[in-house]
């Protein structure tokens, strides 16, 4: 089966990096379905908490925003929002925390705030919500994004959410214990941090990506891990599952209720 | 016990030009009726705090009622961006605004300290990232045991909070449920609080002693506004309209669209 | 997911002599069965939490147990004194013990500073009270933007907490019902938690989604303990022994009447 | 009806105290039964609240302790101890916290904690449990207790909850926005402070106290109002509702469940 989009490949390798026992602090957008779509195949028993409240959710439909009403009927247990970011992101218990990106440099810094300067926008974008202490408090980071040179810069304009600092050593700095981005997956490959400098390396390409594609789509001078893997397409399975998810969604938010 | 009355009425009687107010509600729960009439009631300068503005801020900046927006993420959820609030940051249309943006942790923390009639809120936040510096109302206190830095933000004490909720009784208590974001720490951290409400009850039927219920005597004013919250939503009335919300997009992009809607669907409405 | 074993099983791999420990439940709840197979145990030098330390903390310390009481209202409510905490503290019988004393407002809110992760919790508390004075684990932090002075106290942080609650379903998710005191916060603020239940069930039956419900994966240790909290209660299943708790004013007041009841009540019992 | 006990009108003389607009942070014994005396009789919309967490409750039979289970299960709802504190008492909607003492000075500065030094206490009392932030959070502070010179003392040995300071000043100068003491009610007579002075000045003997029986009684030079009056005895209606409600309590409490 060679027919589908990068975007698919993108989500169904978010979906393979997440476990069983992973708690999982859900943004919308691609997190969701790749969330879900883990959750309806390798991980059943996932924990997926939506930052509206909503611990334990398995939503059938994917959430248009993050607090649609699917998500507190199927949760274990909706909480209030100050307790969800509290008890339970302050608190340690997330295990990967999904972040997206407008732009994004080699150390996994994240804007998502200004493009341009801050006082004099050229584009305000929607700016941090939960990343800010998602990019601290999570066991790890997992972004997803779409790969192009104006999305993976070689500076971001605004640190909207912190990677692991414009030298790469400014997280352990901060006294930071959590991990931080430990994967960035974009349509067109996976990447992860150099264990020494934390650079964020090419570690897989998805099929039908190359090297010169990649560098060509990144804004710095991207490196390639030296064991460079290719990304295993989707399977059948895993495409059905994202494509049934995917339309039950769409017909669910095309009408007026 | 708080007062019933009408919309019109609520908002004449609480909301002033200058105020700060806040309209919560965590995508659930938006109080759309009311800040459709604060819009028709012409209110200007306010301060408008909310954690994620969403299409109620976007319609009232385009009217030209704030002055300044306390926010912590400002987009239409899944669809992209409010392009109301945009075009004021970008080009002060209608006229400038100010902003003062938080994280959502920020935020959150803000309306408990507010609730719990603290000064501030500290929190293990922002690290690491450029908010503070564009951001004069986020500081720093040390813990006296460990050392430790954290972040700190003003509590939220807004002149008046605006919810919707499910229903009152006629003592003017009020059950919450589902979704219940910051709804609780919105009207207790306010000088005066708004519930509109999908119904008034003879018996709130709360499901559990432990359900969130705000006393009367905490609440001001009651409103009976069934289908207030229309586009968002109220669990157990009504479904999130996330057709309306994709629709948004086209309506709010352009400022002529987007003025003819606020003259049909808002000024002309009652 | 939890494990669920025995009670002697669950005690026997979670609590150290040395430890800090929190047997918590606010009246309600109180998890008497765990307190006394810790008694059986024979643990020693135990730093014990608890908000009001009620007959269970009484009949630990009486029994050797404890190093050091962390509290803030310790007496037998309703009745008069806890005896052998009083025993202890003025005579050092049956060895002295330390105590680290606070208002309920500072362990309510250490608690809370506990599950969230945070080193310390300020609020605005002991104001011109003599209790900073004695206890060297209140300080105070100022506001970064009014200048208030205010109350600050350390998180609890214990190597293990052990509740009592309703059910547990078979995903070892607990559902509390009713006065939920500090419950949850003693959960989360905890390195180990341990909760015994009145049942394990299929079908929690929680009566909303907002009700409080724990997550199996926030846990360690799931007790079926039917009972385990007389003569304390568990609303839904039993009422409190208010008659015991009379009672228990005799049983303590005299020394060899309490080793009696030990002996009998508690160390021959399984 | 002459035939009543000096607790009885004690208790009759602080429910009177109290209005249907009222909201009490409520505590244990005497206060406990005051509070459920004003809703049985003149004040059927008062607002009483444990510290236990539940708000509005309306029990049947008084509590021996702050979280029976009547409390929760008649009240409006329940919340956690920690809200309780924060957003209730801290934030400042208590009208009247009710408070009992050991010891208590001439200023209203509460002792429960230890008779003698603190590090070696004759007396080792339950301590403070919510009384520190009652006695400065609440609208106005009641004080109910027996009148006698080991508890009405010259000088507190521990000072637990703050009434008008050592000097009768100590409020104001550290802020606090709140009254404090304004009415100490024992069963020989009711107390309320001085404006100028703010010392607790003896305001209306109960029946057949006097004033040299309250003056023997007080541990220190105690001071009558120029307009000293007389409290009203209890009537009929309200021993009546006060008897039965002690009379289903005992019986509640006198069987194990």
């Amino acid at each position: 089966m060679s027919d589908y989009t990068p975007t698919e490949v993108m989500t169904v390798s978010a979906a393979r990096a997440l476990s069983n026992d992973d708690v999982c602090f859900v943004g919308i957008g691609a997190p969701s379905a790749a969330c879900n779509l883990a959750r309806l195949t390798h991980a059943p028993d996932i924990t997926l908490i939506y930052e509206s409240g909503t611990i334990g959710t398995r939503p059938d439909v994917l959430p248009l925003s993050i607090g649609d009403g699917e998500l507190a009927e199927t949760s274990l247990t909706t909480v209030a929002v100050p307790e969800i970011f509290r008890y339970w992101l302050q608190g340690g218990r997330i295990t990967v925390g999904f972040l997206g990106a407008a732009q994004m440099d080699r150390y996994g810094n994240i804007n998502t705030t200004v493009i341009g300067p801050y006082g004099a926008p050229a584009v305000r974008l929607p700016g941090g919500g939960g990343a800010p202490e998602i990019a601290s408090s999570c066991g790890r980071v997992f972004i997803t994004m779409r790969h192009s040179p104006r999305a993976l810069v070689e500076r971001v304009d605004f640190v909207t959410s912190l990677g692991f600092g414009v030298t790469g050593t400014e997280r352990a700095a901060l006294g930071i214990a959590t991990r931080g981005p430990a994967l960035a997956i974009t349509d067109l490959c996976v990447m992860e941090p150099d264990p020494e400098t934390n650079e964020l390396v090419v570690t897989s390409l998805h099929p039908g990506a190359t090297r010169a594609g990649v560098a060509e789509a990144t804004g710095w001078d991207v490196r390639f891990a030296a064991a460079l893997g290719e990304t295993a397409p989707p399977t059948e399975p895993e495409l059905a599952t994202l494509r049934d998810l995917h339309r039950r969604t769409n017909a669910a938010h095309a009408v007026s209720p | 016990m708080p007062d019933f009355v009408s919309l019109p009425d609520a908002v004449a009687a609480t909301v002033r030009d200058g105020h700060t107010v806040a309209l919560e509600g965590f995508t659930h729960l938006i109080p759309f009726a009311a800040g459709h009439e604060i819009i028709r009631q012409g209110r200007r300068d306010l301060t408008l705090i909310r954690m994620t503005p969403d299409l109620i801020y976007d319609q009232m900046i385009g009217a030209g009622c704030a002055r300044r927006v306390v926010f912590s993420w400002g987009g239409n959820p899944g669809v992209g961006s409010l392009h109301r609030f945009r075009d004021a940051v970008e080009n002060g249309w209608p006229h400038p605004i100010e902003i003062e943006e938080h994280s959502h942790a920020a935020m959150a923390n803000a309306w408990a300290a507010g609730a719990a009639g603290l000064p501030f809120a500290s929190f293990r936040g922002y690290l690491g990232t450029d908010l503070p510096s564009v951001n004069p109302r986020i500081a720093t206190v040390t813990c006296p045991f460990t050392g430790e830095e954290l972040a700190a933000v003003p509590a939220h004490r807004p002149d008046v909070s605006i919810i919707h909720a499910q229903r009152a009784d006629r003592a003017g208590n009020v059950l919450i449920e589902g979704i219940v974001g910051v709804q609780k720490e919105a009207v207790l951290a306010a000088e005066v609080a708004v519930v509109t409400v999908e119904e008034i009850v003879d018996d709130l039927a709360a499901p559990s002693m432990n359900s969130t219920v705000l006393p009367g005597w905490a609440i001001d004013t009651i409103v009976a506004a069934p289908g207030g919250s229309w586009p968002s939503y109220t669990h157990g009335y009504s479904h999130r309209d996330n057709a309306y919300y994709k629709a948004w997009d086209e309506i709010s992009r352009d400022r002529a669209r987007f003025q003819q809607w606020l003259a049909e669907s808002v000024m002309a409405a009652t």
